[in-house]
């Protein structure tokens, strides 16, 4: 077996960056809505989830968050941390690497373990957008097929969160695509292990990250709102030279075009997966 | 684009010398053997330095060169006979994928490959070789037809990226090309990938998850245009000759990683000056690994697939310094931090 | 269309009048009681008589009763939860279609239906529950997920037949129901099949083939609607009245053809009147066939399932008595003779 | 074993009607061509096998033409010829089908048997158009069955040439309904049973035909001009009250629209298929 689990005591090394230096400044008190442009008080946004009160827009959260809304209290399990190297010596990326793990206090751009949603196990892996754009590089990659393995190994579902901008790192090069196959392949061989597996596609889920993992979930759920696509809608509009049809690449779009299964509100999203997961128990336990 | 680029230019007039020479030498009936034997040596040593010294981004060029093999060129001289079949099945039968049985080396094999036009015309009808969704579905259910009657695939792969279309998108490209991915690492059958031009990105991984990756000398393979990666990096597309070095996208790079098996030499000056002598050195390496993979009994060779990839990636453990925090302890998490880091990021 | 039907008429105005008397009975505070039974005992007798005698072209105007369940409808009643599942994965969601996981009886199962609108607006959206192709690759997609999860389908069927329209040929609806035909045929799950209305050639088929065929006592199923019949037989579709009473489409008839495993009554006077009661009396059988099935080793239940089908075909073998002339001498075919023939079916 | 073949002689039933009534009338002589009205003499045609020289038209032809143009001359072994009964009680059936098998000489609307084609073994069936527009009831349907199961005993190919108009045969009601079933899983069988089968779509392929055995081949062909489709144009034509586009339903339709593999002239046909049944032959005879 894969030696996945840090050694005991289980704790996370994402460091919670406590200073608040911008504190006061009503950046930080307020907020825009992104769609309906209402200001909105930060401590009401922590109590809707990060959802507009007016408009039910879905805001990014971060990794964290979400695994704070997901899984049952204290009952994730972090994998043993992961770190890049800089296989094509790509200039800066070591730089910006270390920029994106102080802001964000993550590794990289997944957090993944194990955990319990509704009392059932799974292995959750939540990809973070603050880091390096939530973009699949070497570590991503070896999280995920890790990930999908211990799944097979143990017999457990799968749930991601794939929140990724730009899909592959491109400081990593080819590696960065063959993550594409790795990630495809370990979910194919938990999928020919008869296991479930549900995508959950949040803002924005595109590229590297879509054309692979994403889309082999035997179930598709989005949350409203959130880009979902292939190619960047800037370089699609282009390219094309064509004005982008309304709500193009939205996940309402996705799901008219028959790619998803089901849009469901942040509020909800738990509730769901805790349901799919009950329906898909193996010891049938309904 | 002009058939002749600029790198190339010092090497055309020797050669036009050489010609008009040769022509004056057969009219005035001299025996000039010696110093025109001297002039070719010449060239031929132009010819390799500037070909040996090409940058990446000249074997860009090189890769997209308007005269250079199409798959269906390579198809026509690498197969005794090929029977294109159509069709997804689905929606359309998409021209800038082809496939079909052809017979290499006294066996029927699948073919699959990017399609660019070889004019204007054909171009637009074959969408310069960006596949929509149906084209790799058409591939995905032509790979699975040779499973199914046990045909090693060869896919022949000169793609510049998947095609960033309205349809393309909304047809659900990016679903696809997992599909396609997923599906041609489990297949039962041998799959040698060819990157015959251009691999760029998820369009080329669609069909070249195989046994054997060969790649052509002055082919590249990158997960991104170097033209793309400018434009991320410095707002500049014309920076990209920059960016193609940066991407390590040479079948040299490749070679070094172990991302690909073999590179086949082109003759000098690339493929489109010898389409014949192109495909036969092809045909050779081709053939050298076709044997190797039909000997392997097919459970260990799907195995050994999924084993490359599976060992694809660069990383180390992490070695934990830091002070510990519960991560369970999501009460902790401030939230306005994140709209911080969100900011950052737009 | 009307709520009620002609021949109902008596009944409604019998109905009526009892009302009537009952309202007055409770005003006046009057005794009545023995007389008011006495009428309700010929109400009843009179319903049953009615719908006793319908013919088969009443049958068919009772499956397309405006106020009938839809399959959205059955899924409610019949299912504790439902979550529903949309999108082929390749072009769109039909809405003609639905399906998702329920929990019937305590276990998860697969449900896909037709979906019929309930009101006009509905109807336009769902196509009157006319599948494109893109709906039948839905339900083939929700029924492999099943079949992975080793849950039992349930199909419930209404549909008055496949869509006759452009864009459903342009996407090959034709090829498509042949392949959830094919496909479903092997699904090693238990499929149950319901006719809650319309079961309309391929329409119907293309989720109709399974372990046991369960029909509503008002529903129909043939190889097509009484009215095309009518329009072949004698170019006049308003003639469908006859073509129906020669279909054979009633669940009788089909009972004795041994092409469906019971009979699902319905409330006197049909489902619309009662959509409760006709989901209780259906929640019934489908709970006795499925423990059935569930209790059956897949392989066989596979086996038996090809088997039913295989079985179905009335021919024999034919006494030769005239002349043989052997086939294989081509020569003999004069093919002026064909030319005849063609005209003939023109 | 099913009891497949008729005992020997190996002889056809089909009566080949030898007299001439119309003879000399110019009916007999010339045709004239339905796509570009060009008048062929019929010696002419027999020539070109039935194919217009002027615009490419691709005549129907009698199954026992079609037998002619595909197999190696003298390999043809017919099954035991089977024939209908009158399930529903339809009025008229009976005689519907004694008036055809006078008028074709067949049994019924399908010719089967085992042949060679270019040397290759094949259970070969073909529609015929002529007997009640080429539907398919259940003799159709059991003759087809029994061709795959004879097939997958064998280990053999299946060649099918499907030109029926309206598909079911209407007049066997349910019945004719459950042979797109009965058919669509023998096939199924052979698929599964690893096996070629090829599927010639020729004038015209629809309704429960196209919708059943002859949509699952391997490799799909059709002949130039054929009318392919589910429901007929007319229908479609009324139900959507749209003008119908250019060349709906018809073999480049369906070949642009991803249904076929490839479109074949009459003249090339048997070619392709000796070569596609050379390069799936399963002693690698290459
Ligand atoms: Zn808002
Ligand atoms: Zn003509």
């Amino acid at each position: 077996m894969l030696r996945v689990f840090r050694n005991r005591p289980k704790f996370a090394t994402v460091k919670v960056n406590k200073e608040q230096p911008k504190k006061g400044l009503p950046d930080n008190l307020w907020k825009r809505c992104d769609q309906c442009a209402s200001m909105i008080y930060n401590k009401e946004l922590a109590k809707t989830l990060n959802v507009c009160s007016e408009c039910g827009y879905h805001f990014r959260i971060s990794a964290k968050e979400r695994l704070g809304l997901m899984v049952d209290e204290g009952s994730f399990e972090p994998f043993v941390p992961l770190v890049s190297k800089n296989p094509l010596n790509f200039p800066g990326y070591e730089a910006k690497i270390e920029k994106a793990r102080e802001e964000t206090g993550l590794d990289d751009a997944i957090i993944i373990g194990t955990a319990k949603i509704n009392g059932f196990s799974t292995v959750i892996g939540i990809i973070d957008f603050s880091f390096m754009g939530g973009s699949m590089g070497s570590v991503v990659g070896e999280q995920l097929t890790r990930g999908f393995e211990y799944a097979i190994e143990h017999q457990l579902p799968v749930v991601t969160f794939s929140g990724g901008g730009g899909g592959a790192r491109m400081h990593e090069g080819i590696f960065s695509l063959m993550q594409m196959a790795k990630t495809s392949q370990a979910r194919g061989k938990h999928h020919r292990a008869g296991l479930l597996y549900i995508s959950v596609l949040t803002h924005p889920t595109m590229g590297g990250i879509y054309a692979s993992f994403a889309s082999l979930g035997d179930i598709i759920i989005a949350e409203p709102g959130a880009l979902i696509g292939f190619a960047g809608p800037r370089i699609v509009e282009e390219t094309t030279r064509q004005k982008l049809p309304t709500g193009f690449q939205t996940a309402e779009f996705a799901l008219e075009n028959g790619m998803l299964d089901l849009i469901v509100n942040r509020s909800e999203m738990k509730d769901y997966i805790g349901r799919l997961l009950t329906y898909h128990a193996r010891d049938e336990v309904v | 684009m002009s058939s002749s680029f600029e790198w190339e230019k010092p090497l055309i007039e020797l050669e036009e010398r050489i010609k008009e020479l040769k022509d004056f030498i057969v009219e005035q009936n001299i025996d000039f053997s010696a110093e025109l034997g001297e002039l070719e040596r010449k060239a031929d040593e132009l010819r390799k330095s500037i070909y040996e010294r090409l940058t990446p981004w000249q074997r860009v060029l090189m890769a997209r060169h308007p005269k250079r093999p199409t798959t269906l060129d390579y198809i026509k001289m690498l197969f005794d006979d090929f029977i294109e079949l159509k069709g997804d099945r689905t929606y359309r039968d998409d021209k800038a994928i082809v496939g079909g049985i052809g017979i290499f080396n006294g066996e029927p094999v699948t073919v699959v490959g990017h399609q660019k036009g070889r004019d204007t015309k054909e171009n637009i009808a074959r969408n310069f070789g960006l596949p929509h969704p149906e084209g790799y579905r058409k591939a995905l259910r032509l790979m699975k037809q040779a499973e199914k009657f046990g045909r090693p695939i060869i896919t022949l792969i000169d793609v510049v990226g998947a095609y960033p279309g309205i349809e393309a998108e909304q047809r659900g490209q990016g679903l696809v090309i997992a599909e396609c991915i997923e599906q041609m690492s489990f297949l039962r059958v041998p799959i040698l990938c060819v990157i015959t031009g251009e691999g760029g990105s998820g369009g080329a991984l669609a069909i070249g998850v195989g046994d054997r990756v060969l790649m052509l000398e002055h082919a590249w393979y990158s997960v991104i245009s170097p033209e793309m990666c400018a434009n991320i990096l410095w707002k500049d597309s014309s920076r990209a000759s920059e960016s193609a070095s940066l991407l390590k996208l040479t079948p040299t790079d490749l070679m070094k990683f172990k991302m690909i098996d073999d590179v086949v030499t082109e003759p000098l000056g690339g493929a489109h000056r010898d389409h014949e002598v192109t495909a036969a050195q092809l045909r050779a390496s081709m053939k050298r690994h076709l044997a190797i993979l039909k000997k392997i009994p097919i459970e260990q060779l799907v195995e050994q697939r999924l084993e490359r990839y599976r060992q694809i990636g660069h990383f180390q453990e992490k070695i934990i310094t830091e002070t510990l925090s519960n991560i369970n302890n999501f009460n902790d998490i401030d939230s306005e931090l994140d709209c911080e880091v969100d900011e950052a990021n737009e």
